[in-house]
């Protein structure tokens, strides 16, 4: 693409122009090299292998040239030189995997809370597990699209209230809310201490 | 180095097997027509020479030198036809195992003259991953929705600080108001747990009100409101009303 | 797409090749696929990526002609089709690329041993070689995936059995287990049984 055979003022390959027999002999070492090598590989490192008085930078550009458009490409990558399959074949050759991920331990405390304790802010959430909560805890569900917002509460500072979504029922495999076992199913609430800052999920089936 | 070199060529042998293949190599002949006892012969005067230089033999190298002039005296002086038979089986088994190892040596020669992966043909030094993994979908199911429920509030209760639980206990006076106030409507013996106030489900609270309703009673039927009345030991113990007009009839039945 | 009306009769590859740019567009699939793996790829495989219609036997067929003789072929391998440098390239590459340790002697016998006699116990390997094997020749082998348990044998102390593994039909560039001399072929030449040594078996297979 770039060298002309016949440039004679082309500094380095000049000598190798002069035996194209050398230098087709040089694209082929190169090119089994970069196919061998586990990383992209550095023209210096190619240039060892190279017959003496070719130029190996001569030798990648002209294969770069030569590889474009094969289904397998020579590249420049991270200050090497690399064979890459040509991304117009990444349809046919690509096998989609799909890898569900498990919520993290917070993420699944904070949406059973939301579930049970709908609608409830934050600081009631923080409340009910008896921690902090970090934003990006609320907001990996809310990508989830496990959780939406309900307004905000008519207190000091209107904290926004949040309760569960459809996507949610279906997640969990839920007709509606009042498919969940009843709170005291779960856990032996002392009576007096806790007050549920809600009334009981289980109770009000709407949904 | 004032070892000879037999000791030297000894050891460079992979057992005795493969001393007894480099003789018969050496006899330059077809398998068919090796001479098992030449082999013998020269067989057990390399060992004899290891012995002359005190070179310590390993016990298979010793066997197989007694087997070997075992076979030789059998093959040479057969005291019947059949012992012979025998001996020669023997020595055609013998250089069945020297063709195998030959043959074996010569796959190994086989293998270790082709050219080898990573050695002098390569393969793609940096395999491309084509696997695309979707780790948009969510593994989570109800079992684990309610185990997160549960363990998030056992682990906030038992964080909070520990606070002895609240009782309701019914005072002596309580159970005095009680009973008095329900003695008079009464037409006959009641049992006493009928003066215990209701909606009592927690154990504790329930024996502690029965203690406080038993006290009321008794002290009550001191000062002659009440009779009191128990037929066995730990049964029922029945209440009424004192009546003056029946106050003989107990003393009857005590008689 | 895949039907000739009026051909029914079409072999597997016909109608692909009434297809020119179908058939093209599969050899650049089936390369890309082959050449990101470093390890065979079966047919069936590559079969899977393909376009209906299209036999993935032809396109490899035809993709081993046109890359014979490139720096990087084509071959049939362990089962598959993998990418390798070129024969004649080594001496250029092994001047760059770190190259292993041989095997030692007695681990080569030993895996000729296996080879020709799998499924075979270490005892048994014992006997031919009337020699004891060390542990360390067969960990050798193991560590470099060329040998692989086989089960047990129903024998007093059930011994391993042990076999060779794909990795060893790879190692030594062979399609099958077929492709290792009978062993006819390995009682040599008229004349002497005993009477090269070390013969080179070399290069080239079987005729």
């Amino acid at each position: 693409m770039s060298e002309q055979p016949d440039a004679p003022e082309a500094a380095p390959g000049a000598d190798a122009a002069a035996d194209p027999a050398l230098f087709a002999h040089a694209l082929r070492i190169a090119e089994a090299l970069v196919f061998a090598s586990d990383r992209p590989i550095a023209a210096a490192k190619v240039q060892q292998a190279l017959p003496p008085g070719v130029d190996a930078r001569a030798v990648l550009t002209s294969l770069l040239a030569t590889t474009a458009g094969r289904p397998v490409e020579l590249v420049e990558v991270g200050g090497g030189y690399a064979f890459r399959t040509a991304a117009d074949l990444a349809p046919a050759l690509t096998r989609v995997v799909e890898v569900p991920r498990k919520l993290p331990r917070v993420a699944m405390e904070t949406l059973a809370i939301i579930a049970y304790h709908q609608p409830v802010t934050r600081p009631e959430i923080e409340e009910i597990r008896g921690a902090a909560l970090s934003q990006a805890t609320l907001e990996a569900l809310l990508e989830h699209g496990l959780i939406a917002p309900r307004g905000r509460k008519e207190v000091p500072g209107r904290p926004s209230l949040w309760g569960t979504t459809p996507r949610f029922l279906e997640q969990f495999g839920l007709q509606g809310l009042g498919d969940l076992p009843r709170r005291e199913e779960l856990v032996n609430e002392p009576g007096g201490l806790f007050q549920a800052p809600r009334l009981q999920a289980g109770g009000q089936p709407q949904g | 180095m004032t070892q000879p070199v037999m000791h030297l060529r000894l050891e460079g042998f992979e057992g005795p097997l493969d001393l007894l293949l480099d003789l018969a190599r050496a006899q330059k002949v077809d398998l068919e027509r090796i001479s098992i006892i030449a082999l013998v012969d020269q067989f057990l005067a390399v060992l004899d020479q290891a012995r002359r230089v005190r070179l310590e033999l390993a016990a298979d190298w010793l066997v197989m030198a007694a087997w070997l002039a075992w076979l030789k005296s059998r093959l040479l002086v057969p005291q019947d036809p059949a012992e012979e038979l025998d001996a020669e089986a023997l020595a055609a088994a013998l250089t069945d195992r020297l063709a195998e190892l030959d043959r074996m040596r010569l796959a190994a020669a086989f293998l270790g003259g082709r050219q080898q992966l990573g050695r002098e043909i390569f393969a793609r030094g940096a395999a491309e991953n084509l696997r695309v993994e979707d780790r948009s979908g969510l593994n989570a199911d109800l079992p684990a929705l309610l185990q997160a429920y549960a363990a998030a509030r056992r682990r906030a209760l038992a964080r909070r600080p520990y606070a002895p639980k609240h009782r309701k206990l019914w005072t002596v006076q309580d159970a005095l108001a009680r009973l008095g106030g329900m003695v008079g409507a009464l037409p006959d013996w009641a049992t006493l747990t009928r003066f215990l106030p209701e909606g009592l489900t927690d154990p504790v609270e329930r024996r502690a009100a029965l203690a406080s309703t038993l006290i009321a009673a008794l002290e009550t039927a001191r000062g002659g409101g009440i009779e009191l009345r128990q037929e066995r030991a730990f049964g029922p113990i029945l209440v009424r009303r004192s009546t003056p007009m029946e106050e003989a009839l107990p003393d009857v039945r005590a008689a």
